[in-house]
């Protein structure tokens, strides 16, 4: 991993769950609102772990991991309400749980029987993005967008909004990001950049992509730059807080890096014991941002059996709904796809149909 | 009904569609107090404001990138890119967001972005400013590729353009910007993905865009004199092509000869020419031919004349056309 | 005499190529201690170190761009884009610099580059994931364009692509990497640029590459069983396209077939067809057609198998073909 | 224009020519070789003044000035030496001049009778590069391989060499330039980023690409930034050999910014007035690169007039050569540039050759 946080390092939880302050960022939740965090980042490690599962009997083609992130994940999405605008790249499974996306919607995509297929302006939640970068340009585009609705800046701070884009440490490195940051700038538009550096890209370790902390990438361009423990739920609810306010406000965009660690394989078809050892890996799954807030609210004495068992209900609830029903999604109907390409289809596109279903309809008279 | 350079043409067509729809905006680099390098947004910012009519940070990924946001967010934008060889950089954008997006969001999503690109050669320009990479857009699925080659397609395509719910990429061929023609204002225009013939003929079909369909009026009418019927068409819509109309005049004359600026290999020409040997297969007389650009980069401004076709080339063309 | 996997083949075509020449590098995303998504790499940065097998940021303008100037100071670098849906970041320097650097300098400079891209379907993969952007590059002047089928090209071709003076897009059909073949490391290869009957016959001919040749090889063993004799054709250099051996098999057969995955307009079959009916006009007893993917972006993998030609559908083609 | 320079400004002259300190950088030349900085400065502002009466006569098809950026240029130029690599925009007719590239092989680009036309090898001045940014990335790749040809951190820094790029202020915004630094971060390649910030991209201020100064741009990719004021050769000669020597040894990239401006048209098919003032330009024209340089040196006593009489008669000379030879430009066949796509030209595109030939030759009988 890379070098060790400095004073930088935004961290309102220790790792074995004592509370601190820090004098820039303040959590203002109460427990109730810690334990609903813990919810959704035990919710989503059980959905994650389900669809490694599937993804090992066959039953998707490939699964993106997100154990490890789900702190990062849920506070930054416990941050953001309507009518912000998320940004995904491929494996904020956990943000998409918190934003109330369906996780047989997600899970359609990595099973292969769907494109993207949530409704991402009735989820606020655009669609995952898989070519590394695009999507920040997207949201810069989206929150010129809200800029021009009228959505910053208000007398009531209530009807505001921003857009939040998530990537990975790797994906700094690209073309995009970089004018992302320099459009946001150039505009001052309402963005906040959140980045997961979970400290691999695949293979390579962050120090490919850059040999000084990533939070100072940003500065140059003219956006704030921030480096929160990304394994501790409550530093990243109150920086993406912060981060969000001053988007909202009208003051532009801010810059987070969220250092975290990808506990799993870069995705199903990955081998870590490739090119990193078992110590790390030891070393964070001593920082497990679950434990982290547990260790926190039991500390507290908010946290009972009976919520524990409940939410152990739930999770298995999911897990079997899950596990169910991923086997029962409908396959897709290829002839449907020729529709999706246009708004108004060309007619060499629908006769393609036309000749594919004739072409099908064939086999049927032959087999009959 | 008023006599307008192509130039003023587009200006109209994208003032028109500015004051019509509040959605619709411009960005694009050095359109707003410079107008743009060819001034066709000329005048725009100071009228609709620097929120509608944006001068973007130079970077074309950004330009589309940002446009995809923004039409996600129920806005029209209209970009520019400031020449043909410049378009590169927002390629990716182009063609594995712009063009799919809807796509990938199983058709829930649309994305009514143009992009507006000045195109082929003539000009005496230096490197990259004389580019025509029509081709790399009409082999990407989702996109519709279209391009003017007069005054009045020009102010009424483009406002068709920008309301469409595809996207669009919209070629603008700017040796021709400063040539004149009547614009009615008022007509019914053409549907955007309709081919016109220019010029009606029985003895052989040219088929053309952009640029190239005055080059081909002008040899159709040297042709004329020898007493060679040429029918002109101008295919005006690349992606989709319109076949009908291409199939009905091949079909009539039994030769098809199609010109473009483009290198040959995998240009245009390439797929016109295997549709029509696909459809009409049987009423051919001779090969579809084809006359280009040669398969070497853009040479240097003095022996452009050589590279584009020209008038000579194309009658060259019809002559072993007709000797086939 | 070996049989090798496709992978194993390349890599040991890659690692006789570091061998030979102290000025081949390699460079990519995840190539070094992983050996590549698809391990086409593995083990070769241990065994010739981090400076000639190098891990790139994840950027790939980043990695063609500093290719070409690796190569302007007279290195061979061969570098490795992880997907094909990855390379349209790269695109403009592949197409702006990379492939016509050589003449913007008057035909000074040198371009060796090999750009390697897993390319195709078929593998069950998520978006982005299984592209056929051949047509893309062969459009492009300047830049040489081949792929291999079978591990036997794989081993060559890779090593005849290194020693290129041009830059050469070498795809590889990843769908193909763990099937195996002989391998002879001793043999004179075919030359890069030439096509190879891979079965010969005289009814009509199927002129494939990359994946799509063992399906029309299964394709024409199917059909011998039907009495029909099918050439298959492997085109193996899709820029230049072998003309001559084109010809000469359309010519005896007087029926072509093109089948690619990419969509079918402005794919290569447009090219190859085009020029067949322009060089085979009088010989052609049937309309070249086209098996293809469909002019949609690439499905989601549980119906790839709908968009991909496959055996039946080069079939239904021959009958149509032959029916003509 | 941009705010005014701060702190971080490096400046050695002031713009009436007195000679100030700077703790970091020194000038370490004689007032012989300032004399020599003046002597191509003068040539090259007398080239770019032919080159634009040239073009106003149609006699080239553009020409982008030089005008106002002289002190970067040739102090830039002037740190350079064997075996380092310079790579320009398409501005850098000074840069060019100062390396020896001849002026005639310049302007044959411009008149259109030629490709880029200089021996890229032999002058070590690299193409022309027209497409915004894309040659930050071939200067990174050409360090690197500086890099593997032991050309870096020798025992003798005398066998040491970098590349030099050269790139606008609207360049940054692009995103091979962010690339750019990324590798040359990730790899230490010896590469110096040499921006200039001539305030004005086309018709678009500084501020539309960057709202904070430019210079610290590169610090978040690890890459250390300077700002020199471009109109002061001396500040421009010592910031550029202090970078370029810590390139050479092996300590990585730096980004230096020089503050200058184009004082004339973007190119001359520009017209400045759409979106530039006059008192804006008045104002730098009171900075004028050569002025101050030559207001030094007389205070110094270093300039007489049989200096002076002799560069007038040189520049005089040279502008009489270029406006001679321009016109004597061969034209060129355009038969040849098929040999010049390919270095083993394919057999389909030779075909091509001969037919157009062939088509040429057709002309020539009926003529006859
Ligand atoms: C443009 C592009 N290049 C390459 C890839 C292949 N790829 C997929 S994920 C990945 C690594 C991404 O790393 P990072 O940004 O750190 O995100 P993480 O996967 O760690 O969440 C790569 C190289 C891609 N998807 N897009
Ligand atoms: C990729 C790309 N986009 C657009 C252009 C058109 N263009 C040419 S010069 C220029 C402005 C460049 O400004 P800057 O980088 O500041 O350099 P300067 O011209 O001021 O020296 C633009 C937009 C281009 N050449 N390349
Ligand atoms: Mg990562
Ligand atoms: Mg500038």
């Amino acid at each position: 991993m890379s070098e060790t946080p400095g004073a930088d390092f935004v961290q309102l939880l220790t790792p074995d769950g004592r509370r601190i302050d820090n004098c820039d960022y303040r959590f203002d939740g109460d427990d109730a609102e810690v334990r609903e965090y813990l919810r959704q980042m035990v919710l989503a490690r059980r959905l994650d772990a389900e669809a490694t599962a599937l993804q090992r009997k066959g039953e998707l083609g490939l699964w993106p991991p997100s154990l490890g992130q789900e702190a990062a994940q849920i506070g930054s999405a416990a941050a953001t309400r309507a009518p912000d605008e998320i940004v995904p790249s491929y494996r904020e499974h956990g943000v998409l749980l918190s934003a109330d996306v369906d996780p047989l919607d997600v899970l359609k995509t990595f099973r292969g029987t769907s494109m993207v297929d949530w409704d991402s302006r009735a989820t606020r939640v655009h669609l995952y993005s898989f070519v590394i970068g695009t999507q920040t340009l997207h949201a810069v585009g989206m929150a010129m967008g809200m800029q021009r609705d009228g959505l910053v800046g208000n007398p009531d701070p209530a009807d505001d909004g921003a857009a939040i884009v998530y990537f990975g440490d790797g994906a700094t490195s690209q073309g995009d990001v970089s004018e992302a940051f320099v459009f946001a700038a150039s505009y001052k538009a309402p963005v906040v950049f959140f980045c997961q550096n979970n400290q691999w890209a695949i293979s390579e370790p962050i120090e490919v992509q850059s040999r000084i902390p990533l939070y100072r990438r940003s500065a140059g361009f003219g956006v704030p730059g921030v480096r929160v423990d990304g394994n501790d739920v409550l530093a990243v609810k109150a920086v993406t807080d912060a981060a969000l306010a001053r988007a909202r406000r009208g003051d532009g965009p801010t810059f987070v890096e969220a250092f975290t660690y990808r506990m799993g394989a870069h995705t199903t078809s990955d081998d870590p014991t490739k090119y990193r050892g078992r110590d790390e890996e030891e070393k964070w799954r001593r920082r497990d941002p679950i434990a982290r807030v547990r260790a926190y609210l039991t500390a507290q004495g908010a946290l009972d059996q009976s919520f524990e068992d409940a939410l152990a209900a739930e999770a298995d609830a999911l897990a079997e709904r899950i596990r169910t029903e991923v086997l029962e999604l409908p396959e897709p109907a290829f002839e449907d796809l020729f529709a999706n390409a246009y708004a108004d289809t060309p007619a060499a596109v629908e006769a393609q149909r036309e000749a594919y279903l004739a072409y099908e309809a064939s086999f049927e008279e032959t087999d009959a | 009904m008023t006599t307008l350079t192509m130039a003023k043409a587009l200006n109209a067509g994208l003032r028109r569609a500015l004051e019509a729809d509040p959605k619709v905006l411009l960005a694009g680099e050095d359109i707003g107090k410079l107008g743009g390098v060819f001034r066709i947004t000329e005048g725009l910012q100071a009228d609709f404001g620097r929120d509608r009519v944006v001068d973007s940070p130079l970077a074309e990924a950004g330009i589309i990138g940002t446009a995809v946001g923004l039409a996600l967010r129920g806005y029209r934008p209209v970009v520019e890119i400031q020449f043909d060889g410049f378009v590169w950089p927002g390629f990716d954008q182009i063609t594995s967001q712009l063009s799919r997006l809807r796509f990938r969001s199983m058709g829930r999503l649309t994305l009514p972005v143009v992009v507006r690109i000045p195109y082929g050669g003539g000009i005496g320009a230096i490197e990259h400013h004389s580019e025509s990479p029509e081709s790399y857009f009409a082999h990407t699925p989702g996109l519709k590729v279209v391009t003017c080659s007069n005054p009045l397609d020009a102010y009424w395509m483009i406002q068709q353009a920008i309301s469409s719910d595809d996207p669009v990429i919209f070629l603008e061929p700017k040796r021709r910007y400063h040539e004149k023609g009547e614009v009615d204002t008022g007509a019914e225009p053409l549907p955007l993905h309709q081919a016109r013939i220019v010029k009606s003929g029985s003895d052989a079909t040219l088929l053309a865009y952009g640029p190239m369909v005055r080059t081909c009026v002008e040899a159709a009418l040297v042709a004329a004199e020898e007493g060679r019927d040429l029918e002109v068409i101008d295919l005006r819509s690349l992606s989709p092509l319109d076949d009908a109309a291409i199939v009905e005049s091949v079909r009539r004359t039994g030769r098809a000869i199609v010109v473009h600026e483009a290198s040959r290999s995998g240009g245009l020409g390439a797929e016109v020419a295997a549709r029509i040997q696909e459809t009409c297969f049987y009423d051919l007389e001779a090969p579809v031919l084809r006359v280009t650009g040669y398969d070497i980069p853009y040479p240097p401004a003095h022996v452009e004349g050589k590279f584009l076709p020209d008038l000579d080339r194309v009658l060259d063309a019809v002559d072993r056309s007709l000797a086939a």
